[in-house]
């Protein structure tokens, strides 16, 4: 499709690991329209970070990335410096999971907040004082002239994150990347924070790739949701019928082995094994060795992703489950 | 009426001059209940696990374990004594094992310490235990580093379990795991509390997990306990507004994340 | 906490370290085998009429803690004492030095700092050949103690090739400055080659840090990371060592001024500790650690300024 | 931990395994006598029987570096080992006890760190009066507060990490702890900077030996063969000057290089 906003294709993340390179993402193809949410949903070693990571191309150093990767008709991976310094400046934006190590210890809120601004936009610095302040207050910090003056160590997780909201804001980018952007906050601090941001988003027609584990977070604020494993996407659906009818064995494991406060199982169904990274996946489906559908098919390649019924799955016995 | 194991009466702690992190707490915990302590970042949960253990001292309040008050600092026969009543599982699969131990000597050491039992035997104790938290013997010679988080936190409750405590507290035991290895440990302990009867002590900020494991819980605030009751009840029909707005946020299908009204401060409680 | 209180506190540790320090000093030269009797005269025998008035000069007869704190009250108003060989009051031996030994030491720390500094960011920045050229030099410096630096220097500059005069303080500043560069290159190659190490893994460090990565997903370029993002946060460490071997060079100068044969400070406490000159010893030590102490004074107060977590007066 | 060693990493063990040899078997190596003065040998240049040439007295300057290597690099072995010790009980005392114990101990060193180590062994040598005793204990007990400060943060991380507690819960005893805990987890970091030490320790010895306040004549020193050479240097013949103070130089980049590495396998091992 012409009119999507991100595309990637056959995405593939290697870094080096001695002499030997360590394989992070795997074949990763997925497209975000212009305004969408995307949620990227996977548990520790899915390659769910480095895929967003390379978007922006910020992939850790001496790593080789393979693939396509296009934002807007324009194929990032070919980009000069110049070029992705603008791409990274104006178009794409990226906020992290832990405010506290990604906002400079040293600097203030205001210099934080203005610097893009001045530096990139060209904004007298009185202005853009006045803008930083309007964008605290729209993220619902209200004494945004105190706030500004103060430094990192002087607020809390909360808060910080929402000065990183804000800071994405400021340059009203066509897409923000937010890697698990409420993990490191108490629940009713995550549920203001998404709230904002996604009130916020929606307000300015931003699109927005989610990542996280949570697949209930997910679902309650991305259109679309992509579950990842061992670096390698498993199945696309949309998030209302992703929650539905799960089409991909780990997807439903996922989702039952979660407690949740609605229920009390007796025993809480399980996933046998733990997460393998992409590296660490022998021949054949990587999560065959802890699926309870897996048969002998599964031995042979990876499964690609094909449409099933509205949604992609990649697993050979999709329609069995 | 069941046996009162663990009372704690009007606990408090107060950090330096002025800083209260617990104040006034009191629960009890009867043989074979799992009790939640709830709470959020800051709210004094784990301090609270940490006066239970002997680890923190409290500055004011009681707590008593299986009848006997626990005052002051205690001689090393006394602590060997107090740890076969109450174990602690802590939050961080890492750092919870001495990286230069190997499995097996982990659980033994306890073992020495508490059964006088011959080198063969401690052994084959060690490996029935490993065994019973679905390790084998294949990881007893294994260092922390060669296991992933999921099989540390086994450990981890294997050594706590092998001194045969009559109390198990489990601070955040659950928190750093994947969903899918949270879901067999959380599996684990319910088989260990059917077979054995012990008692949990469960803190967590997690409601789901807290209704998954618990019977009883207690929600805390800042220090303070908001409510109390049957987890099943407290979770259905809270009663107190944090209880309530605790609850609300937590994401699950049908629900939204909600701004609550900006207030003028712009910040939760707790933040300067 | 504010900053008068801020400083306040630190002074009144300071002057706690000094006391404490000076006490250790003086009471050290009381442990000397035979007592203060045999270390006063020395080598030299003394007719009973000199011994009295010794005994009398340095209140021998007086209990230890009187005898320290009246020297301690007569070295605060800056009487030292009188040197047993000079017959000279101390504190005119100490001033007339304290100018050589204080510009030596400034004249390497302006070394230290730009050639230190400089390496190290440029090593840091630089990674590949140049920076393991930088590595490699470092590592060489850094093991070569001064006095041989020193040695080696007075061997090829001014005894082989004769572009400096090999010993002596010299006449007026330009002429001193001529004089002194030999000792301050020895005295400072070591400490430059410490806190390029130090500067380049500092600012290694911080370029990995996470904030970074923002700058970086912000579309900064690199040289405004470096200049906004990473010199001064990369600062705090370097502040410290920058300190700490600026302290060292008050010790290192004892070694340069005597190979140089200036006369400083520390060619004046190495010849009193073999004259055993007991008053000149204890003044000289003094003055080094207080130098030192103050100068650790001065890298608190750096940091506070540097770093926004450490600086008082806003609530935490 | 052999395989990483590299080509680097060889040629320091191999240098400082010859100066190892070298130093304990100087009397049957050595080709001449380093104390046995000889006018015809008087600062002259390399010769058959005297590779290295004369001193000003005419003795032989290879073997004087050979017997040499004893006071130069024993001295600082002692002092590190004193500092390290002490350092060590120090600073795992001052972790574990914590409050007062804790302050007492930091004010202490605090108070040390304020004086140079150089000049701490300089005032011990003024009451001792001039010889390596002197110099030993005074730099002992300077470097013990470097020591120990570092290994005091290191204790206070490792003894607040979870691990501890466990051990304490399970009920074993304070000195259990840090013995079968504690100290094994510090050890690396404990000889990484016991060993960068070393490479001061080195170069302070040797500049007091140079001041003519350690090492008396005419026993052999690297140091005091420096202060002698200077001398010869004058008088046109740097061979003296020139071996003794290369030779410290390369021991400490063996001894730096060899605390680097030490170092950072203690990081990978994180």
């Amino acid at each position: 499709m012409s009119n999507d906003l991100l595309v990637l294709d056959q995405v593939r993340l290697d870094i080096p690991a001695g002499r030997d390179w360590r394989t992070l993402v795997e074949n990763v193809s997925l497209t975000i329209a212009p305004g969408e949410a995307v949620g990227l949903v996977g548990e520790s070693g899915s390659g769910k970070s480095m895929t967003a990571r390379s978007v922006l191309r910020l992939a850790p150093p001496g790593a080789r990335l393979s693939g396509r990767i296009e934002f807007d008709g324009t194929p990032v991976l070919d980009l000069g410096p110049r070029d992705l310094r603008a791409l990274r400046t104006r178009r794409i934006a990226m906020i992290f999971q832990d405010p506290r190590a990604h906002i400079n210890p040293v600097r203030s809120i205001g210099d934080f907040l203005t610097e893009a601004m001045v530096t990139h936009l060209s904004v007298p610095a009185r202005e853009a004082h006045a803008r930083a302040v309007r964008l605290l207050a729209d993220v619902g910090i209200a004494d945004g002239e105190r706030r500004m003056r103060q430094h990192p160590h002087e607020l809390s997780g909360g808060l910080l994150q929402r000065v990183m909201i804000a800071s994405v804001l400021a340059v009203e980018p066509d897409l923000v990347l937010a890697d698990e952007p409420t993990t490191a906050l108490d629940v009713t601090t995550q549920s203001e924070v998404m709230a904002i941001l996604d009130d916020l988003r929606r307000e300015r027609g931003m699109a927005m790739l989610l990542i996280t584990h949570d697949l209930e977070l997910a679902a309650a604020t991305c259109d679309r949701i992509a579950v990842m494993y061992a670096g390698r996407i498993l199945e696309v659906q949309s998030a209302e019928t992703l929650v539905q009818t799960p089409r991909h064995p780990y997807t439903t494991g996922l989702m039952v082995s979660r407690p949740s406060i609605d229920r009390v199982a007796h025993r809480l169904p399980v996933i046998a094994g733990r997460p393998v990274a992409a590296f660490e996946a022998g021949a054949g489906c990587a999560f065959q060795p802890r699926c309870t559908q897996a048969g002998p098919e599964c031995l042979t390649g990876r499964p690609p992703l094909r449409e099933l019924a509205g949604a992609h799955v990649a697993c050979v016995r999709a329609e069995e489950s | 009426m069941t046996e009162i194991l663990v009372r704690a009466d009007g606990l408090q702690k107060v950090f330096g001059k002025d800083m209260v992190a617990v104040d006034d707490v009191s629960f009890t915990v009867a043989r074979g209940q799992s009790l939640a302590v709830v709470g959020e970042s800051g709210s004094g949960k784990t301090t609270v696990a940490r006066m239970l253990l002997g680890l923190e001292t409290p500055t004011g309040g009681t707590i008593s374990v299986c009848g006997r008050v626990r005052q002051g600092r205690a001689g090393s026969a006394e602590r060997r004594r107090r740890a076969r009543e109450i174990q602690i599982v802590f939050q961080d699969p890492y750092s919870s094992l001495d990286p230069l131990q190997h499995i097996g000597d982990v659980i033994e050491t306890g073992l020495a310490l508490h059964f006088p039992l011959t080198a063969t035997e401690r052994r084959t104790r060690a490996l029935e235990l490993l065994e019973a938290v679905g390790l084998t013997e294949r990881h007893a010679v294994m260092l922390p580093r060669q296991l992933s988080g999921g099989q540390r936190q086994r450990v981890a409750i294997a050594r706590a379990i092998a001194v045969e405590p009559k109390v198990l507290v489990l601070d955040e035991a659950v928190a750093a795991l994947d969903v899918s290895i949270q879901a067999q440990i959380l599996n684990l302990l319910a088989d260990i509390r059917e077979r054995t009867g012990i008692s949990y002590v469960f803190i967590s900020h997690d409601l789901a997990v807290v209704n998954q494991i618990s019977d009883t819980a207690i929600v805390m605030a800042a220090g303070r306990v908001v409510e109390r009751g049957p987890t099943a009840e407290l979770l259905r029909t809270p009663q107190e507004d944090y209880t309530k707005a605790l609850l609300a946020a937590v994401p699950r299908p049908g629900w939204k994340p909600r701004r609550r009204t900006p207030s003028p401060s712009g910040s939760p409680a707790g933040t300067p | 906490m504010s900053w008068p209180l801020f400083l306040a506190r630190r002074l009144a540790a300071l002057v706690a370290v000094l006391l404490v320090a000076s006490f250790l000093v003086y009471g050290l030269l009381y442990l000397v085998p035979g007592g203060p009797m045999a270390f006063l005269l020395g080598n030299r025998s003394g007719s009973p009429e000199q011994i009295a008035a010794i005994r009398h000069e340095y209140r021998l007869d007086d209990p230890f803690l009187i005898r320290y704190f009246g020297w301690l009250g007569d070295a605060l108003r800056g009487d030292f004492g009188q040197s047993l060989v000079y017959r000279q009051d101390v504190s005119d031996l100490m001033s007339t030095r304290l100018a050589t030994t204080g510009l030596l030491v400034l004249y390497a720390t302006v070394i230290i700092v730009v050639a230190g500094v400089g390496l190290g960011v440029l090593g840091a920045l630089r990674r590949g050949t140049v920076d393991a050229v930088i590595s490699l030099v470092n590592s060489i410096f850094l093991a070569t103690p001064t006095f041989v630096v020193g040695v080696l220097l007075v061997i090829v500059f001014a005894l082989g090739l004769g572009w400096f005069p090999v010993f002596g303080p010299g006449a007026g500043l330009p002429d001193r400055l001529y004089h002194l560069t030999l000792p301050a290159i020895a005295l400072s190659l070591g400490s430059a080659a410490f806190l390029a190490r130090i500067t380049r893994a500092s600012v290694g460090e911080e370029l990995r840090r996470e904030h970074v990565e923002t700058a970086r997903s912000r579309g900064f370029s690199q040289s405004h990371i470096v200049r906004r993002h990473v010199l001064r946060n990369a600062s705090i460490p370097v502040v410290t060592v920058t300190g700490l071997t600026v302290a060292g060079l008050i010790a290192g100068s004892v070694v340069v001024e005597n190979i140089f044969a200036l006369d400083g400070l520390g060619s004046l406490l190495v010849r009193a500790i073999l004259q055993r000159d007991f008053a000149v010893v204890q003044g000289v030590v003094l003055v080094l650690v207080t130098a030192f102490v103050l100068i650790n004074l001065a890298v608190d107060v750096c940091y506070s300024l540097i770093d926004p977590r450490l600086s008082p007066g806003e609530a935490t | 931990m052999k395989a990483r060693l590299g080509p680097l990493g060889l040629a320091t063990v191999l240098l400082l395994g010859v100066l190892a040899v070298v130093t304990a078997c100087a009397p049957l190596l050595a080709p001449q006598d380093p104390n046995q003065p000889d006018l015809f040998n008087a600062l002259a240049g390399s010769s058959g029987t005297h590779p290295l040439g004369g001193d000003a007295l005419g003795r032989d300057v290879l073997s004087r570096l050979m017997f040499g290597a004893r006071t130069t690099l024993l001295g600082p072995l002692f002092t590190i080992v004193l500092s390290t010790a002490a350092g060590t009980v120090l600073a795992v005392t001052a972790a574990w006890a914590g409050g007062r114990v804790d302050a007492v101990i930091s004010r202490l060193l605090d108070v040390l760190f304020a004086i140079p180590g150089i000049v701490f062994a300089l005032v011990t040598v003024a009451v001792l009066g001039p010889g390596m005793t002197g110099v030993v204990a005074g730099l002992a007990v300077a470097y013990t507060p470097y020591v120990a400060r570092v290994v005091r943060s290191a204790a206070l991380r490792e003894r607040n990490l979870p691990y501890i507690a466990a051990a304490w819960v399970q009920g074993r005893s304070a000195v259990a702890i840090c013995s079968r805990h504690l100290l094994p987890n510090l050890r690396p970091i404990i000889v990484a900077q016991s060993v960068s030490a070393l490479g001061f320790a080195i170069i302070d010895v040797a500049a007091i030996s140079f001041l003519g306040l350690g090492v008396q004549p005419p026993t052999a020193d690297w140091g005091l063969m420096v202060k002698n050479g200077l001398d010869s240097a004058v008088r046109g013949q740097p061979m003296e000057a020139v071996s003794a103070g290369v030779l410290i130089a390369l021991v400490v980049v063996a001894v730096n290089l060899l605390g680097d590495r030490l170092g950072r396998q203690e990081g990978d091992l994180r």
